[in-house]
């Protein structure tokens, strides 16, 4: 892509211009690609750089133009458009049309000129923050081209204090707990489910005290805490049940179809043969 | 020590005509090789130094002079194994010493509550465990009173009487807060990424007291018997 | 801790018959201050030095003694905001490359970003994203906390109270920088009006006219204050 990173006194450090590369201004045929802006105020500044002069004397009006006419383009091709570019595009066709007319007399607001002027101001003003994130980043950094001793001797104390933490830890470590028990009150508060594993653990769990046939349903309201719970449960843990009679960890009786169905832990081998399950 | 009395021998390489005396690359690799020296992590093989230096150099030399350049400094050249390293004279070895205590960082246990108490205060010990879902360890709070970031500064109306617990001056002067109040809201948080923007709406997170050493209303202050109680006033055996 | 380094340097007490036209125990502070500052990797305080050179001694001149003396050797001696450190020549960058550690590289939006808190701090996060005309991902702040290189300073005193960002010395030390002050250009960038949150008045980038070398009727020439204003004519000591 044609955009030639326009600051060519500062040497770019690799990954700057491996973005700028990627960007998709070229003239004169436009061919659009938004994904590698930051934003509209980023695709204007490209686009000023197009017009090859410094930012004080670029054109405005050609600017908004071919600003209008890339986005005009991005929705021809029916790219997705973040809402700012669509913003942005609204406000210059506005600045367009007060340039284009002169401002009459006792006309409130500010004059297409003071506008323009505004966006040049933060076209250059985001221009020089470029500049100054290029010159700072190849200057000589620690760890890169100058070094601090290798093998320090000593541990300095600066402060009395023997115990260390950075605001950043303290703000990290109380919102990521915050958000932990937020989350987990959330997950119990919205279960709506219960799934085969939970029915599973339920039943394993009352198995053990389980020495008499008793109804499926008396375990489970024991465990239930809303009625809406109720069906899921219920399904969940039959299907459960059959999948440990199966590996022969328990024994369930239905007496008939609607019936309620009676389960009980696994008897031992003595009493084993006095009550077949029924299958 | 006698012996210190005598001058620092400036470094020969500032005087104009101490620098006729070698060659210029020979002054230009003293510094190479100094560089060399001072960041290396690990003493430095004369072989390591003659593969960096430039091509020629006599090695052994460089290294001879830069330690007879140092040998009255605060740090000397010295030859470890068949490497050279510096080390701080032996004579200022007392310098290194004193008080080189290891500094600690805090659990993240210790974090966890330390932040509780910061932005919860007045908070008493069972509604920071209903705020972590964790019981607190006795150690975790004793490690935070002994960084002197909190405090306890009262008892709760409620029964039990249970202390509250807040933080200090010093708390603010570690983290370079003005006051309590400037810990960032939830809106920061998730502003710098730090609090997920999609949490539960009825989430919150409360805004500490402009003034955090007003007692609240329903704080009582603590007395002496509080502090014998607490074991701050009369120094009891405390089995822990 | 006056009683403390009493017992800590013994010399202190002969320094009197010792001194003769320079005090004895400058140039031992000298060597003292050397060793210090060479034994740590991080930048050690004024302060810090002060604890551990004999009492009365001039911290200040002393540790500017220690920069003149190293100021063309191949380790030399750095600011800090009030802190100084040992550092390899800068123009040595080339033989040291090769200890370079692979740095996790910046995106970037986080270099834009990190640029406009050193240039415009304190500053919200409104403010960055009003200059960069986007909003402002929600890792990318936390990235950089994570370098160390920014922080949370406080609070506007604005409604909403915003919290405002700035660098920290961390930034500096890593930067190469003595201070904010040092920031390549800024003095270019506050002359022209291009570090100011909204535009100056009397900013106004003229539509280009015909002759570009003669003002408008709304324009008069320079006069030296005007240049002055725009840090062209003489740098004036500013506290900003």
């Amino acid at each position: 892509m044609a955009t030639t990173p326009a600051k060519n006194a500062v040497p770019m450090e690799r990954l700057w211009s491996e973005n700028e590369e990627s960007r998709g201004v070229s003239e004169p045929s436009l061919v659009v690609d938004v994904d590698g802006f930051e934003g509209p105020l980023d695709l204007l500044l490209a686009l000023a750089r197009t017009q090859k002069v410094d930012l004080s004397r670029i054109s405005v009006l050609a600017l908004v133009e071919q600003y209008i006419a890339f986005i005009e383009q991005a929705r021809r091709m029916r790219l997705e458009l973040a809402a700012d570019y669509l913003v942005m595009a609204a406000w210059l066709a506005y600045l367009k049309s007060k340039l284009l007319i002169p401002k009459l007399p006792g006309d409130q607001g500010e004059s297409g000129e003071e506008m323009a002027a505004v966006l040049q101001f933060r076209l250059k003003r985001l221009e020089a923050m470029r500049d100054a994130a290029a010159r700072l980043v190849n200057r000589n950094r620690l760890g890169r081209d100058v070094f601090a001793r290798g093998m320090p001797e000593t541990v300095i104390v600066e402060k009395h204090n023997e115990y260390t933490a950075t605001l950043y830890d303290l703000l990290t470590a109380y919102a990521a707990q915050r958000q932990r028990q937020a989350v987990s009150t959330v997950q119990i508060a919205k279960r709506g489910v219960w799934s085969l594993k939970q029915a599973r653990e339920v039943l394993t769990r009352l198995v053990g005290d389980v020495q008499d046939w008793t109804a499926l349903d008396h375990f489970l309201i024991r465990w239930m805490t809303t009625p809406e719970q109720r069906v899921t449960a219920i399904a969940s843990s039959f299907a459960a049940s059959l999948e440990m009679v199966r590996e022969g960890l328990l024994e369930v009786r239905q007496d008939s179809a609607f019936a309620p169905i009676y389960m009980r832990g696994r008897q031992t081998e003595t009493r084993r043969n006095r009550e077949p399950a029924d299958e | 020590m006698s012996d210190s009395s005598a001058k620092i021998i400036p470094f020969e390489i500032e005087g104009e005509e101490a620098s006729s005396a070698f060659p210029f690359d020979m002054a230009e690799a003293v510094r190479m090789a100094e560089a060399i020296l001072f960041a290396s992590a690990e003493p430095v093989s004369e072989k390591a130094l003659a593969a960096r230096l430039p091509e020629g150099v006599d090695v052994r030399a460089v290294v001879l002079e830069v330690q007879r350049q140092y040998e009255r400094r605060g740090v000397n050249l010295v030859r470890v194994a068949d490497a050279w390293a510096f080390r701080t004279a032996g004579d200022l070895a007392f310098l290194m010493s004193r008080d080189a205590v290891q500094q600690k960082k805090l659990s993240r246990a210790a974090l966890e509550v330390l932040a509780i108490i910061a932005y919860h205060q007045p908070v008493t010990r069972a509604e920071i465990e209903e705020i972590r879902g964790v019981e607190t360890s006795k150690g975790t709070l004793d490690t935070l009173m002994e960084t002197g970031w909190i405090r306890m500064r009262g008892r709760r109306r409620t029964p039990g009487r249970p202390v509250t617990y807040g933080t200090t001056d010093a708390f603010l002067d570690h983290f370079g807060l003005e006051e309590i109040r400037d810990l960032p809201g939830i809106d920061e948080l998730k502003g710098a990424g730090l609090l997920s923007p999609r949490m539960p709406a009825n989430f919150s997170i409360p805004q500490p007291p402009a003034d955090p050493d007003v007692l609240t209303d329903d704080e009582d202050p603590l007395d002496d018997l509080d502090l014998e109680d607490l074991g701050l006033l009369t120094p009891r055996a405390v089995d822990d």
